[in-house]
This record gives C-alpha cells, structure tokens and sequence, in this order.
C-alpha cells in the first residue's frame, strides 16, 4: 500500500500546476482554506475555479490574482454579503473581467454527477425558458426518447484537481465523512487527481472497522494531507463549529480593497501554513469554535 | 417589548401560516428559515424541515445562520447528498413548499437573483440561482418573500433566474415544469396570490392601502374585489420571535 | 409524528394488490423473505416482480403462483444452480409461461435510479450491439448532444410497491441499514409505496444520533413492520450471516415440484408468521447464524 | 495430498497470474472468486478487490460464498450502493480487470448466459447478465474463464449478453464500448490470446495437443506458432487451494 501522506506544500506544488481546472469542495462543511490559501502561497494563475459556492476561499483567489475563470451556481457571503473581489472583477465597471460559467446548484452538481459516472451528459429536469440556459451555451435540451418530454442536459466536468476535505483518512486517502456531504464523493471521482486533506490521519484499521462511512477510496487518490483546523473559517462537524462571526466580519474587510490585501498579507502570505495561521487565532475563539462531543453509537459489522 | 410588530416579523409570521403541519418543505436562508422555525414553535410542529445541503428532517436547535449549519445535521433524520437532494428529493417530487426571495419579480412570479442589468456586462453582480431556479421548477407550492419597490417589482426582469407562471410568452404547461410555480407572494406591505398566472393583491397589511401598495410596485397590479386584512402577530408571537427564534437579530433587521 | 407501525399481515394487506409491480430489494444482504411468504399467504395474483437478483423467494412466489411477469436482470441460485420454477415457467416446455423482461443489473438499476430521481429515463453507456437491446425494446439509443456518441438509456421504472428489509427503523420509517445497500435506496424513492422491515425497532432518537447512516426517509415510508429473521436464509449484517446450507439443500428441493410444493406447505402456508417460522429452525441452526459480533466505534456529530 | 493438479485448479493458478500486484479487480463469484484470493495470498498482496454487490477494498476472512457474502464487507475499505459500483467505478473506468465465466463463447469473445436455443421459446433458460454485459462493456482487461467443449465454444453464440471484439459484424471501436475487451481465455486446456479480434491458442497444458484443443471447439481455431507449455502450479499453491482457500472445494469440484 502506497503511502501518500504529504505536507500541504509539497501536494499542492506537486498537483496543481498555471491554468488548470480546480474544485475545492465543501457545501458550508468541510471546506479546506487551508489548500486555498497554500495554492495563493505558491502563486498560482490563470486557474479555473469550480465549485457550486465559491464562498470567501475563492474570493480569496480570486484576490490574489489565481483564477482567470469561475465556474459556479451561488456566488455571496451567506446571509452576509457579496464576495466582493468576485464582485470586483464581473461588474461592468470592472478592468480585468472574470470570466464566468453560471449554472444552478442542480445544473452544476449535474456537471459532477456526469464526470464521476463516466458518461459525456447529465438530465435534469430544470431550466426549460429560464434565461440560464440561454446564457449558458453548456446547456442543451433534448427529447426523452420514450415522453417526448424536454430534458436539459449539461456536459460532464472533469476538473484537473478536486480537494476533498473529511474528518478522518488513512495514509492511502481512504476517507470518511460525516455531516454534511455536499458534493464531495461526485467531485472527487469527476478529478483527474485527487488530494484528501484530513482532520486526523487514522490506521487503515479505523477506516475497516466502518466502511459504510468512507465516501472517496484511496485508489482515486494521489495525495493525503494532515491538517488539522484546515477548514477554518468554515467548519468540521464533531471538530469546530463555523466561524459565523468570521464570515460577518469579512464583509468589512473584503469591500475594502487595501484591507483585502492586507487581510492576506497577514493571514496567508504571512504564514508559512496551517499550523502558523491556528497560532494566529485568539484563544478564545478557538474555545468557543471547540465541538462540544454528541456521540454516536457504534454498529456490527459482524456476522 | 415593542407591540408594534416590524414589517420582517410581519412578513415572518404571514409566511408560517403557509405552512402546515406535515408540510415537507424546503427551506432558504433567511425570513423563510425564521418562518419555518415559527411554524414549528407553534402551529406546525411536525413541519418536517430539508435543507439543500442535505439536511433532512431537521430541529436545530439553534437558529441555523447558514443552510448547512452544523446544527442542522445534529439530531437530524437523516444527512444524504446534494445529488441525493436535488434528484430524488426535489426532482422526485416530495417537496410541497419551496420558499424564493429575489433581487426582482415580475407580475408572473418569474424572479431575478442574478444581475441588474444585462447579464455580459451587470450593473449589479448577485449570487445566482442557487438551488432557486430548480425549487421554482419543482416545488408544489412556492413561496415568495421580499419586500415591495419600485426596483424590486418591475415590469420585466432583467434576468429570469427562476420560472413563474409565464415567461417569454410561455406558462409553465408548455414548458413542462412539473411544480405547481409561485402560490403567494409575501411582502411587507401585503399579500399576492396568482390568478391565471398574474399577481393579484388578496390581503392589505392593517393601514395600508391599494394606493400605498401600487406605489411601491414597478407594474400595474391587479386588486381583489375586496382584500382582507392580514392579521397581525400577538405578543406571544413576536416573544418566540425577538427573545427565543432569533434574540440576535440576524433576519429581524 | 405517525406510528406505521403494522404487523407483516396488516402491511402486506394493506399495500399489496393483485397485479401491482413490486420489488423485494436486497442483493444477497437483506431480502425479505417475510414479506414474500406473507405475499403468497395472501394468495396474491398477476404480480410483476422486480428485482436485479430474483433470488429463492421469487422462485417461490412463482411456483406459489403469485406471479405473471418478472422483471430481472441475474435469476438464479448464487454458486449453486438455478432458479428452478422460474425456469420450468420460461423454457420451452412451460405450459403457463411466465413473461419476462430482462436487463443487466447496471440496466435495470438504472431504471430504478430515473423512477427515484423522477427522470423519465436514465443513459449508461452499454448495450451498443449486444442481443440485450436487440430483445427488449425499452432499452433505446441517443446521441450524446455534446460529443455525439451512442448513449444506451431506459424508461424509469415506479413500481407499486417496495420492500426494504433493514438493520433498524423507528416507527415513522426513517430505516438505517449498514453493510452491502443493493439497490435498496433507488427501489424505495422509485416506489408508489413503500414498506419498511426492520430487525428491531428503536426509538427516533436512536436514528437521529447517527443521520448519516439513514438510507430511506420515513416521509417515503406506508408501513414499518418489525419482523426480526425475517430475511433468513438471507442475511443481515451485525444479526445473522446467510444460510449457506439452506441455500444449497434448496437445489434439491427445488428440482422436484412435489418437493418444492411440500416445503411452501410446510415453511409458507403452514405457518402464521416469522415467529412461527423461526421456531421452526433447527437450534444448531440458528446458533450457527448469530453473527460474531465486531462493532465499529461511534463518531462526533457535535458542534 | 495428490501432487497431480485438477483442471480446475489449473484455472484458478493460470487465471491469478494475470493479476498483477495494485491491479484493480472486479471480482466475479466462482473460480475467479478464487483466482483472485490466490493471487492476492501468493504474488499479488495489494490487489484490490471489488466485488459488483457494493463491497470495495475486500479482505475476507473466509472464502466467500457469494459476491453478497457478508466476509466481504466486514474489514472493506468501503461499502458502497450499487449505483455507485456501476457508475462511478465501472463506467468511469476504475476497473482494470474484470472475469467472466460463460455457456457460449465465440471466437471475437462474445458470450453467452442468457439462453440455449431461441430467446423467445429457450431449451435451456440461463441466468442471464447480471452485471456481465457492463463488465465486458468497460473493464480495461477482461478475463474468461471457461471449460472448453464444442457445446461451449461455439460458431455463433445462441445470444450475445456480452461483447467481445467483433460482434454481429461490427468492431467495440464501431459501437463505442470503453473496455479493452476480452485480453485472454483461461480453459481447461489451454490459454487463448486475441490477435485482431480473434482468439488464438498461445499456450497449451503440460500433454495437451493442438488436436485435443481443437476436437474440443466447435469452430476453426487459430494457433501461434510455438505455443508455450502452461506453468503447472507447484505444491504450495495445491496446499494453498486445498487446504486454506477452498478447504470445502466449492469452487474446485
């Protein structure tokens, strides 16, 4: 068995290279800014960005010059604000334009389904008249071959890279998910390459003592990462809660431009990784963020 | 305590009694989470609550500041995929309550969440569908909140994100969209229903009058013969509301 | 909250018509042979049974005469032979033939995946060239609209009723199960009705301290019934492994339709219910399935 | 213990030399059932098994019965739905290599499982595909493993359930099937190989001639020049078989 542990750094030197097509998945749960803000570190451009909710991480991004494109379905601070930098570089004011690639939650998930199944389209019923599918060329309808009835389709993705956030994985990228799943396992095997970014790396045994739970197998996967916090200021279910107060904060920071970049130059340049960026925290955020336990009974596996 | 209700806690307390008991809805971020956590504090407690991040059969036991609150998925029924929620939820036709608000409606309910101005070169960038354009399509009954102005009820859309009753010259029959498209319209003036697929005011806030009303709408709208009065909250309602559903203020501004 | 909860006899009453499609899920794991033999009690006519697997209890219902069309994708006798009064109702010496409709299991589970997604057909690359397709004409081809290429797709199947056997249930239907899934989840969502056959019945808060292992929703579920072995000679992981033995000494039985008709008058008709059935069991027997136990450990779902 | 190997346990060693250490394999019940746990106790200990009931990374403690034994479960790396199993590992292409057994083959490697005489009105009803068809559609190699018999190996299938190379006169490449289609034929006799779609005989068992080959096929073989002579498993690997991996000879009848 391949042993595919490797710090942040090295896996995302090694896997995301200038102009690729990358999901950093996550719906709210589990979204790694950890590999976001490593990929700023390291420099990357001209990327594609995917992801139903592109969420402050890509914002982020999108900040520090990374993306040339953003391929989305909902695109704000939830129940917050805008993302401003995104804001920034698509309204009509703005100098270098963004490239984007809208669909609904649906329509995109879609995207993913097709990719991680193998086929070149996805149906749904969605879409028919709406201005979605007239502004996304993506989108097609065909004829169900036995109603007759309209379905739209949309074409598979199949991201260059997919980073998978989950509680717990073992050394070969066997990982377990609990929580909200968003569309990590769709992701994942839509991704030509594959990092696991864990919260704790486990034994292969604790993985085989409930397989039930792991929703990406190791076999699709080319790096596994330990870091832990990596999701901060979005959250871990039975690890930290979601830094609400972060998120409301980030609306004055983000519409700010020199605070934007000053917020990464503190908090992302400034910091050599993970563990330096915990440090930064305030204690007592850190306590309050702290998942009071809520166990779950074990089941039997045996027979 | 003010007894004076606020045109939020109005629009909040209106929108739960759409709902019912047993009533599987999908529910949004914002007054509509606050309505269906209303709904099952009082009248509704077998509400049965799915969120499009997976959560079903939910009772948070915190007001969720996001759909996928953690609080959402503890003590929940079940936790699946969004795949799972979109396909064999919505798709599947089990959700009876969709819940929309938007940057623009128009008198058939079509509704804009996606940009002022034109869409190659916005005014305003907004978030996008989301999951909005799919509830639209296949919720039983839709649910719309926002509040009234010139800006926000207009004449046509600027872009239809999510499909109402008609659009470009088409009803939703045509188009085959199997959900039963927007059924009330919550605002924080009154009430709107949909006949034959257009709005029409049904019931008038206490005070507020038709002329009050069509001044803050951006088309001409259609009037009952004789709209009621919407009920205003009690004083046990607006309790639940300020000190227990929402006591930080985050959809009662 | 609504208590569903019936015996096998008030369920299969209540939900089963005469002529109605119906699917027994389970592949291997947890098949409902309770529900079956509570069919044939019942003395149900013209079924269409659906099913990937047809498995024994099929077999049974056939020769009971249940059934006037199966619908299927693998029908035998796993590693020990065949499906005995199927094949004497569908070979060319059968004098009341039985219809048959026939996929391959990534086929008809497809069926299953449109009928639970509400797609009027679902597309899998297959079948291109093969007799499959040339011999039954639900399964049709389109072009992809995106890189043209041959899809195969099938109509959505919504049978009447679904049969989900599982680990644990409350009285509302929301059931968990762990271990192999078959296509346990697309039957139910695909179903009109659904019935729910749990091992044991646990309180609401039993389930809600794990949601992630529910696989079916109660607001999907008619009926819960608590039908502890009621998939014998089944199996049911963490309850009872699968009986081997029965299923090789079925071949004899089976064989012969004196015999076979001997063991539905002494194990189906002879018998009110599972209990009875049960105690038919030889001791050893039933010593020998009780599964060993090997328990996974519990997870953190707090906050 | 006889030292002097049965043609089933020929099979089982010839057929677990094609797998090869990390080899993704999607394991059918029978002898590549144990094929597979043969290689995996000898030459191949990181081959990863997969089994269509939903069981991934499979490390049973006891011969399994059946694909759905419960043995496969227990200790896997994943458990997955069977929607899964066929969509987002068959159909995307994880699987390397995938076996089938069958009651017809031709001489492209079509086969047959379906039925013995006409599909409408059969002499002999088999069980069908179960997952064969797709398996032969989309495993990068497929193995065959069958007795060798001209009621077996045979001109014309009765019915193709799965695609070989060349089937009702068109190429997988004309119909688009992913899969590398079938790579060898493990018999009871000798090992074919496809050479431009058609088998050919590339190794033949210790005193089997090209005769007895061909009087046991119903069509016109084709040979290599200097087919090899099939390793015969040593001691270890009968002990292996007969005492450890099939001690209640299932598999080896």
């Amino acid at each position: 068995m391949a042993d595919k542990l490797r710090s942040m750094k090295e896996a995302i030197a090694d896997t995301v290279k200038d102009g690729e097509s990358v999901v950093i998945d996550g719906f709210t749960h589990l979204i790694c800014f950890a590999a976001g803000h490593e990929i700023i570190r390291q420099r990357r451009q001209d990327l594609t960005l995917v992801r139903l909710t592109p969420d402050l991480v890509y914002d982020q991004m999108i900040a520090a010059g990374c993306a040339k494109k953003l391929v989305f379905s909902w695109a704000g601070n939830p129940g917050v604000g805008s993302l401003h930098a995104m804001r920034r570089r698509t309204e009509s004011s703005a100098k270098d334009r963004l490239a984007i690639e809208e669909y609904s939650h649906f329509g995109l998930l879609s995207r993913f389904l097709a990719g991680a199944a193998g086929l070149p389209f996805w149906p749904l019923k969605n879409y028919n008249g709406c201005d979605i599918a007239k502004t996304n060329e993506a989108i097609k309808f065909i004829a169900c071959p036995y109603t007759g009835e309209t379905i739209a389709t949309v074409p598979a993705l199949r991201p260059d890279v997919a980073v998978i956030h989950c509680q717990r994985a073992d050394r070969e990228g066997n990982a377990q998910v609990w929580g909200l799943y968003g569309s990590q396992k769709e992701s994942a095997f839509a991704a030509k390459k594959v990092i696991v970014v864990a919260e704790e790396i486990v034994d292969t045994q604790v993985i085989r003592r409930d397989p039930n739970r792991t929703i990406v197998p190791g076999i699709i996967v080319r790096h596994v990462v330990h870091e832990p916090f990596g999701a901060h200021p979005s959250y871990v279910q039975g690890y930290y809660d979601r830094d609400n107060d972060f998120y409301v904060a980030w609306e004055d920071i983000s519409r700010d431009e020199a605070k934007y970049q000053a917020y990464l130059e503190e908090f992302v340049y400034g910091v050599k990784g993970r563990a330096e960026y915990k440090q930064k925290m305030d204690a007592g955020v850190l306590a309050k963020l702290k998942a009071k336990p809520r166990m779950s009974e074990g089941v039997d596996y045996g027979y | 305590m003010a007894t004076e209700p606020t045109p939020s806690e109005r629009m909040a307390h209106r929108a739960a009694k759409e709902l019912h008991d047993d009533d599987v809805v999908f529910v949004g971020i914002g007054l509509p989470n606050l309505a269906c956590n209303l709904a099952r504090a009082t009248h509704a407690p077998s509400l049965f609550m799915i969120y499009e991040s997976g959560a079903v059969g939910c009772i948070p036991e915190r007001l969720p500041v996001s759909i996928g609150d953690p609080a959402l998925v503890t003590d929940s029924l079940a936790v699946v995929s969004q795949a799972d929620i979109f396909q064999m939820y919505l798709q599947r036709g089990l959700i009876e309550v969709g819940f929309l608000g938007g940057a623009q409606i128009d008198r058939y309910g079509n509704i804009n969440t996606t940009v002022i101005g034109s869409y190659s070169n916005p005014k305003v960038r907004l978030p996008g569908s989301g999951g909005a354009c799919e509830i639209a399509v296949h919720s039983k009954r839709l649910l719309v909140v926002m509040r009234m102005s010139k800006r926000t009820f207009v004449e046509t859309c600027d872009y239809i994100t999510s499909p109402g009753h008609k659009l470009h010259g088409k009803t939703r029959q045509e188009l085959g969209h199997p959900g039963g498209g927007p059924t009330k319209v919550i605002t924080d003036l009154c009430v709107m229903d949909f006949d034959g697929g257009e709005m029409i005011v049904t019931e008038l806030y206490p005070g507020v009058t038709r002329e009050q009303v069509q001044a803050a709408c951006g088309f001409s709208l259609r009037f009952a013969e004789k709209p009621t009065t919407t009920e205003t909250p009690g004083p046990d309602v607006l309790r639940l509301l300020r000190e227990k559903l929402d006591p930080e203020g985050l959809y009662l501004k």
